[in-house]
């Protein structure tokens, strides 16, 4: 692990990169790091994230900014630029169940190539996809999902990098921090070693490449 | 006694004590103010809580203490959070006993649509096709009609949000099971005759030879 | 979740029935509830535990018995009272890749019907498997293992049922207890509601059908 | 110095800062002695555990802190628990940077056959096949020969742990690597002539212009 500022760790992400980022209608996502995606103008972004949040607030500063090309989420309901970016072909959007885009991202980072759900078996959503069958009843193969970038944000972070989070703010960060090639943390405290009992660490220090240390926000 | 109240507590008495139950957006969410605390029912939200409580005091909301549409909220004594991947084995492994959701349509033989509309914006499907793939009982809370049209109709002809039968449905005018995979009357609401109900259904509907009002 | 007594929770077992035991090398194993199947004598068990433990200790105690006639585990090189009953073919046994047991149980409790695992391709455990390709790489279908009980062993279960666990006895409970009918569980401690946060519950109280109250060991 | 610590302090060499390392039993296992602290380098025990320290000192052992044979075992400050299915993901994820396995073969195209001799007693694979289809790299530490036999043979007759690659071999006369997909000899041990390697190595080996000698 590296500590970095928010400029140095978002300098590392080229135009057109995959992110997954974490959070929850905007619950949970790491603010500092999507505010400096925007400040540099890193566009043509490919998004992993559970929805599109609401304008002006986590992912969703991103549709603001217009640098999405693609996103692969469950719900963008709440978000109506998102949508209008959708409806004008300015941004590829692929919506899968919720429980589905867990467990590709968590297959991603276990190294399953995929999984077996009843989830989507005689909808929409089985359009081409391969159905497998086993002792008799139908499944979907969903296959694993990865990025580039994880941009993860905890609640505690300490100085080697091991992490936890706090009540709803967890979500799909910890599967989002071992999907990515790369994984860029933010946290609202960052404490001396000791004080994460190893118990109640919830993302492992070696998992984590980079820690934003900036004092601010 | 509005139509959304008639539904919200009927639904309400499907659920037992210690059951794990997970409520959808809209008429589901009203559910929990007629369920009684001595029933230690859990409720989940999917974006990682079991135990949420009532919406919280002014200043008593946490920022990182959320329903699923990012909305402050309250976790009672003995709540427990994960993360999403957990969130969904529980739904999707049958963990959760009751999931009540809204629907669009709800077909004879129990198929639910209730996702997306062809032609308009699909905001998609979030947690709903997971809950109906999973939850051991799926309870459809919902207005038998919308713009004078059944919403009980023959065959869903919106894209369908499971290829699994719902297990009840819960409209301001009767509950409809499912036995046997056909459309049944369980019972009407209260001062709703069973000729109502059929006049205003556009699927079948199986009628035994006394069908009670709800006890609500 | 319902407090019971030992002898209560074992009355429930049938003879012949099919329990996920947690505990690695006999750590984390409720031994208090392997005591009491021995007493009772419910015999013909299919155990699917990670490994036999050793003689007198874990599951190690059901070998002693001979109360087994099938396991599924990862290793038995330490319990050579289960590598003669194997031997002996007293035992069925079926041994399979520890990531793969994992997550075998983990698609059991998950309502997944299996993973594809990398693990195991072009070796005898993919013998009789269904080999399936995703973006040109090999991997095994394993599919989902699921038991008619769990026996779970916690460190703190408050008085609803919400589990946590301590140190290394952590391992295979958390999977077991969303796998199985039925989840009996022995803890170290059973505390009031509230001394374990929201944020470090690893099994949510409705998991638990029963806890065992009895105050000794 | 004796031929397991020529092998553990040769494989001590290939761990880099702050990697996440997962030890075989056998002389994996004495890797770890000849690891600077400096180098802050995470073991993994892959019954639940990154931050494994030392045997703890009489007195100290905790019961439900051990490692995957059971015995008694330390954390260091930063150490983290979680359960199997965690621990295996990290295994089979690829997060697990250098794992060190004994071997009963390793074959010309570096095929590992480790965890079963037909007809002999079979105690099961535990953990060696995910972490050999897993790891970003695998070394496999070994005696060169048993018995007056080759370990490093043409072909593995015995069943296979993985039909992956391994990454090295460190033996207590040579280190082999696997470059195009051919055994290839990198370095001898001090004092063993590349003449003496061959001499006792089934496989066949490329062999540069010049063979360093382990720096130890």
């Amino acid at each position: 692990m590296r500590a970095v500022s928010v400029e140095e760790a978002v300098a590392m992400i080229p135009t057109g990169a995959s992110l997954m980022v974490g959070g929850f209608m905007g619950v949970g996502t790491p603010e500092r790091l999507l505010d400096e995606l925007v400040r540099q103008k890193k566009s043509n972004l490919t998004i992993i994230s559970n929805d599109a949040a609401t304008p002006g607030k986590g992912v969703g500063k991103l549709f603001d900014a217009t640098l999405v090309s693609r996103l692969t989420a469950t719900h963008i309901g709440l978000n109506p630029k998102a949508q209008q970016q959708m409806l004008t072909n300015q941004v590829a959007v692929d919506l899968i169940p919720q429980g589905t885009f867990a467990e590709r991202i968590r297959a991603g980072g276990s190294g399953l190539g995929g999984v077996l759900t009843p989830t989507g078996v005689g909808t929409l959503v089985a359009e081409g996809k391969r159905q497998i069958e086993v002792d008799g009843k139908p499944y979907l193969l969903e296959t694993a999902l990865r990025a580039q970038f994880a941009l993860v944000h905890a609640f505690l972070a300490d100085y080697l990098g091991n992490l936890s989070y706090a009540l709803t703010s967890r979500n799909f960060n910890p599967v989002m921090a071992m999907a990515a090639d790369t994984v860029i943390v933010t946290a609202e405290h960052i404490v001396p070693v000791g004080v994460i009992a190893p118990d109640h660490v919830m993302t492992p220090a070696p998992l984590v490449d980079y820690l934003i240390t900036n004092s601010n926000g | 006694m509005d139509a959304q109240e008639i539904i919200a507590r009927r639904v309400a008495q499907e659920l037992k004590p210690g059951n794990l139950v997970n409520l959808g957006i809209g008429i589901p969410t009203l559910v929990a103010n007629y369920v009684s605390p001595d029933l230690k029912v859990f409720f989940q939200s999917e974006n990682g809580l079991i135990g949420t409580g009532p919406i919280p005091e002014q200043g008593l909301a946490h920022p990182l203490l959320t329903d699923a549409g990012g909305r402050p909220i309250s976790a009672l004594p003995g709540a427990s959070t994960f993360d999403s991947a957990m969130s969904f084995a529980l739904i999707r492994g049958g963990h959760v006993d009751v999931t009540v959701l809204g629907g669009l349509q709800v077909d004879a033989g129990g198929h639910l649509a209730n996702w997306m509309i062809p032609g308009k914006m699909v905001p998609g499907m979030g947690g709903a096709m997971d809950l109906v793939a999973g939850a051991k009982r799926v309870i459809v809370a919902m207005q038998h009609a919308a713009k004078g049209k059944s919403k009980i109709v023959k065959q869903c002809n919106l894209p369908l949000t499971s290829s699994r039968a719902v297990s009840l449905v819960v409209t301001d005018l009767a509950v409809i099971g499912f036995p046997d995979g056909k459309a049944a009357l369980i019972e009407t609401a209260p001062g709703v005759s069973v000729g109502e109900v059929m006049a205003v259904t556009e699927a079948e509907l199986v009628v035994g030879d006394s069908v009670p009002e709800m006890k609500i």
